[in-house]
């Protein structure tokens, strides 16, 4: 593979990059009860999420009085949507559904439409807690979004691009997880906060009784616990494309070699977040700002300094 | 022509996502059909090759009114969602003024003598922004970074309610005799929040003081 | 243009999924109309819409947050620019971050962050 | 048919329980939660998460509408169950599963549960109390500073009128929409004098992982509480024995690590509070005390040493020194915590209960995530005075 030569796929690429992510995303659903299940001394486990699939599928929706519907479909179903777009920009091994030029802030702006689609989904049912959920999913986003563009920033001054393609190009010989190890805890963590996941789970949190799914039932329940998945194994899969190296290794096919990658990242994030207790929403605020955005800086700055020197030398 | 169809079945959206902000009862709905119109208007610049600036615009514009959206609601002067109300203010001034400005943009579009067109654009469009950006309008920059603090600190000069000294009030300033004479049980506990007040200070002092992360201020408060 | 048509062929894509979930579950759900109740609000009939003029505490934040990301405006542009031009780009850049960052910490000391 | 009947075999394998403790039920709440824990079930958030709906103990006649509107939350297919015992726990709900099972009655009594709905058109008010209507203008007259508050109703509503349109707001006529009869949220007085909404939230009784028969009516402002006023709902009287009669260490080890683990889940430590839990069930088997306290004691080690959590409970639901005495004063909610744990571990009674008129102070001014962590870390449960309220009536 020449650097930067992403091969874009025809048009079935969209459906098996889709494809793709769903069975990701239910391994890592299926690791989650596995560990869930292992935790409380059961056995298996990894069969829940299809039960929870089809119990989902068998409930009747449901909805509030005088509820905004369509803001609320909109925010239930965007989740899944916003995830598939991600994945379209990202670089499967040698392919990619769709190599755009800006993908990296393609990926950024579809993070965005999380902020919308949260909210929207909490204020479109009309009652208290689905509202403070999605209140404080905004808060949450607030606080990760700007670390979370700076550690985007740091592979793209490294690559000199912000071709998905080129940062994964960009990294070989060396992966840039080795000399920016901030950025990329830190984008691991605001995957964690897109995703809610813990230990940003305050807006579908026990005390207010699920946020803002604590009125969802039937299919808009199954597609926003999908989407949350889904975006969490797509924040897997851009983690691995901008800091580990993509498809690289030897002997297997790239593509191989990236999906078992983004499926060993995502299997560790959600046996790590549940181990990590959740914050309460006003917590991070401060935190974020006065350390996480200087720390972000200063990696970027490192990252730019050492980039013009590899130049220059 | 497909491309054609596609940049008026974008304008249509745009033009018609912006009536329905004036149209709807609810505020959430017109912050969200403004975000439409922008996201429009973003994919309308990727017709035009323009890459970053239509990202970003769309990027930009879904957070800037996911924003706009919390204070289209909270300043309200009314239920933002479930009363009929209408958006539209002093008509005859705000329609004279939109035509007119609509009629100024358009003759300076039809007018202006814009440079002619020296083959397709060619390289990447982002770089050469960006290189504009650090050399020969490094000017922009220079300003727009004072600007933006500026910005910064007037905004929360206004906005914030408490300023670095001022610990936090856990519970509403009240006047006991300003409360509504009939709220059930309320006005019991209104007349308490004095007392409560007085107690609470102390208690957010030692609050403060014990969360070890973040928030000097309370440290500031007793230099 | 081929990048923007599989990316619009990814949207309909999911969208269509999306769709097809919905009319799947009008085959399986035990009634296919949705049922509208009231919400919950630990058993009581709720005295209020929830629908209200909600007080975002953070709302000095936003402030703060969309200040900073005009940044961003900037920044990407820089990134792809940065290994050309050098350390002169380097330096506007993060003089430009310093005085925001300045500000931050001054929202900070002002206690902008402090929330409930 | 086939597809359906696949769907619901599979669909029981993981029911979502909706836990409801009434009076005396903890023992059965607790038999319940075992109960989902052994088989991979989920214990609901809220009723529209929820399969089944899980009465523990009895529900007072006049609770009996509340259960009534839970009930018309779940979205079916639903079952419920009234378990009046720990021992019948098991069975109660394999019930629950055979009529979950039922697929064909399930979509009849869905089609009968549409045929009967009330017509919920948008601007409904088949329901449109009287009440509601009239609380709704009190609140829209609070802005007024004119405070001629005994006027009639329909001076009032003038002054609105004037009030909003003074907005600038144009809003036609008088005929505001009054959706299934629920008012709208008026106007409170706020500290950083914005006086914006405040909705009346009841936190209580049915709610999970809250004590039992407790009501919180908060006024929220954003997510703020501006004032609470505490009353139960139904009295706690005696609680039936768990684990022992009581009084014994071992219903005092149940108890309290019932309590520690509801903590821990609220502040969203779930694998601590999962295996505290444990150590309950444990407990309510028959395990050796010792065995148990051990298993405590290494639980307040790790949690101890968890900085995360301590960040999240310390400094919360101060209590101030010198109180009456038996108030844990001077502590917040991490130091209740760990001497909630301590005084299992040594076998002491806790620190004893907290009387109920601390509670509207302790939550004012606070997020709601807080006041549902100050409320689980305050042990509210020892003989109250029967039905007492906090301050207000």
């Amino acid at each position: 593979m020449t650097p930067g030569a992403v091969q874009q796929l025809p048009a079935w690429g969209p459906l098996a990059a889709l494809a793709a992510l769903a069975v990701v995303a239910l391994s890592g659903a299926m690791v989650n009860d596995v560990l869930a299940a292992r935790f409380s001394g059961r056995r298996g486990g990894g069969f829940a999420p299809i039960a929870e699939a089809a119990r989902l599928l068998r409930q009747r929706r449901r909805s509030t009085v005088a509820a905004d519907e369509l803001l609320r479909r909109v925010g239930v179903a965007g989740l899944t949507v916003a995830a598939a777009l991600k994945v379209a920009v990202l670089p499967v091994g040698a392919w990619v559904v769709s190599d755009l030029a800006v993908g990296l802030v393609w990926f950024n702006a579809m993070d965005v439409l999380v902020w919308a689609f949260v909210w929207l989904a909490g204020w479109g049912q009309n009652s208290v807690f689905p509202l403070v959920g999605g209140y404080r999913f905004l808060a949450l986003a607030l606080a990760y979004e700007l670390p979370l563009m700076f550690a985007l920033t740091a592979p793209a001054v490294a690559a000199g691009s912000l071709r998905m393609g080129d940062i994964v190009a960009a990294q070989e010989g060396l992966w840039f997880v080795v000399w920016m190890p901030v950025a990329f805890v830190v984008f691991l963590a605001a995957v964690l906060a897109f995703s809610l996941q813990r230990p940003f789970t305050a807006p579908m949190s026990a005390d207010i009784t699920g946020g803002v799914t604590s009125e969802l039932s039937g299919v808009d329940r199954f597609l926003v616990l999908t989407g949350r998945y889904s975006l969490l194994s797509a924040g897997a899969g851009f983690a691995v494309a901008l800091f580990l190296g993509g498809g690289s290794g030897p002997l297997l096919p790239d593509w191989l070699w990236f999906l078992g990658k983004t499926v060993v990242l995502l299997w560790l994030l959600v046996a790590l977040r549940r181990r990590i207790p959740q914050l309460r929403p006003e917590q991070l605020m401060a935190p974020a700002w006065v350390v996480g955005l200087p720390v972000i800086l200063l990696q970027v700055l490192v990252v730019a300094v050492v980039t013009i020197n590899g130049r220059s030398s | 022509m497909p491309e054609a169809i596609l940049f008026v079945v974008l304008a249509v959206i745009a033009v018609a996502a912006g009536v329905a902000v004036f149209r709807t009862d609810s505020m959430a709905r017109a912050s969200y059909a403004l975000a439409v119109s922008f996201v429009a208007v973003g994919l309308m610049l990727l017709q035009f090759r323009l890459e970053y600036i239509g990202v970003i615009t769309v990027l930009m514009m879904v957070m800037e009114m996911a924003v706009m959206a919390i204070f289209m609601i909270m300043f309200m002067g009314m239920n933002p969602a479930l009363m009929p109300m209408d958006m539209v203010h002093s008509k005859k001034l705000s329609a004279g003024s939109a035509i007119g400005l609509f009629l100024l943009l358009t003759a300076g579009i039809l007018l202006a003598d814009w440079p002619e067109s020296r083959g397709p654009a060619g390289g990447d469009l982002t770089a050469s922004l960006g290189e504009a950006i650090m050399e020969p309008k490094m000017l922009v920059m220079l300003v727009i970074s004072p600007v933006l603090f500026a910005t910064l600190v007037s905004a929360l000069v206004l906005a914030n309610p408490r300023g670095r000294y001022s610990t936090y009030p856990l519970v509403p300033v009240e006047d006991a005799d300003d409360d509504d004479g009939q709220g059930k049980g309320q006005d019991h506990s209104g007349d308490s929040a004095g007392h409560a007040a007085h107690s609470a200070h102390g208690m957010d002092h030692g609050a403060g003081n014990s969360d070890g992360h973040g928030q000097h201020h309370d440290g500031g408060g007793h230099q | 243009m081929s990048a923007y048509l599989n990316l619009a062929i990814t949207f309909a894509v999911a969208l269509v999924g999306v769709g097809g979930l919905y009319a799947l579950h009008q085959l399986t759900a035990v009634a296919s109309n949705p049922l509208v109740s009231k919400p919950y609000t630990s058993g009581w009939i709720p005295e209020q819409h929830a629908l209200s003029r909600y007080h975002a505490r953070y709302y000095p934040v936003t402030l703060v947050f969309l200040a900073f990301d005009v940044e961003m405006l900037f920044m990407y542009p820089w990134a792809v620019v940065v290994p050309r031009m050098g350390a002169s780009a380097v330096m506007e850049m993060f003089v430009f971050l310093g005085v925001l960052m300045a500000g931050v910490v001054w929202a900070w000391r002002e206690g902008a962050f402090k929330w409930a | 048919m086939g597809l359906r009947n696949v769907l619901a075999r599979i669909a029981v394998t993981r029911c979502h329980v909706f836990v409801a403790e009434g009076y005396a039920g903890a023992g059965s709440r607790m038999a319940v939660e075992r109960w989902i824990a052994d088989k991979g079930w989920v214990e609901a958030l809220s009723p529209g998460d929820a399969d089944i709906l899980c009465i523990c103990g009895e529900v007072p006649d006049d609770q009996k509408d509340a259960v009534e509107r839970l009930w018309d939350q779940l979205p079916g297919p639903r079952s419920r169950i009234v378990i009046a015992g720990p021992e019948h726990a098991g069975r109660a709900l394999d019930g629950c599963v055979e009529e979950l099972l039922d697929v064909d009655e399930q979509f009849r009594l869905e089609a009968e549960r549409t045929a009967t709905e009330p017509e919920q058109d948008d601007d409904g008010g088949s329901d449109d109390g009287d009440g509601d209507t009239h609380a709704d203008m009190d609140h829209e007259g609070m802005n007024h500073d004119g405070g001629k508050d005994e006027g009639s109703g329909a001076a009032q509503m003038n002054m609105d009128h004037g009030g909003m349109s003074h907005e600038g707001v144009d809003h036609g006529g008088m005929e505001m929409p009054m959706p299934g009869g629920i008012g709208l949220a008026g106007e409170g007085k706020d500290r950083d004098g914005l006086d914006l909404d405040a909705l009346k939230v009841p936190l209580g009784p049915y709610l999970p992982l809250w004590p039992a028969g407790l009501v919180l009516h908060c006024e929220l402002q954003g997510d703020i509480v501006l004032a609470a006023r505490t009353e139960y709902a139904f009295g706690r009287g005696e609680e039936l024995p768990i684990g022992g009669p009581s009084g014994t260490e071992r219903a005092a080890l149940v108890r309290q690590s019932d309590l520690v683990s509801r903590l821990l889940a609220l502040a969203g430590a779930a694998r601590e509070a999962a295996k505290v839990r444990g150590v309950r069930d444990a407990a309510l088997d028959g395990a050796a005390l010792d065995e148990c306290r051990r298993s405590l004691a290494a639980s307040g080690t790790r949690l101890r040493r968890n900085w995360l959590l301590r960040r999240t409970l310390q400094g919360i639901g101060p209590i101030p020194q010198g109180g009456a005495p038996g108030e844990p004063g001077g502590t917040d909610a991490w130091d209740r915590l760990l001497a909630m744990l301590d005084a299992t571990v040594a076998g002491t009674a806790g620190a004893g209960g907290v009387p109920l008129g601390l509670l509207p102070d302790l939550v004012r001014g606070v997020e709601v995530s807080v006041v549902r962590l100050v409320v689980a870390s305050l042990d509210l449960s020892p003989q109250p005075a029967p039905a007492v309220d906090g301050r207000a009536r």
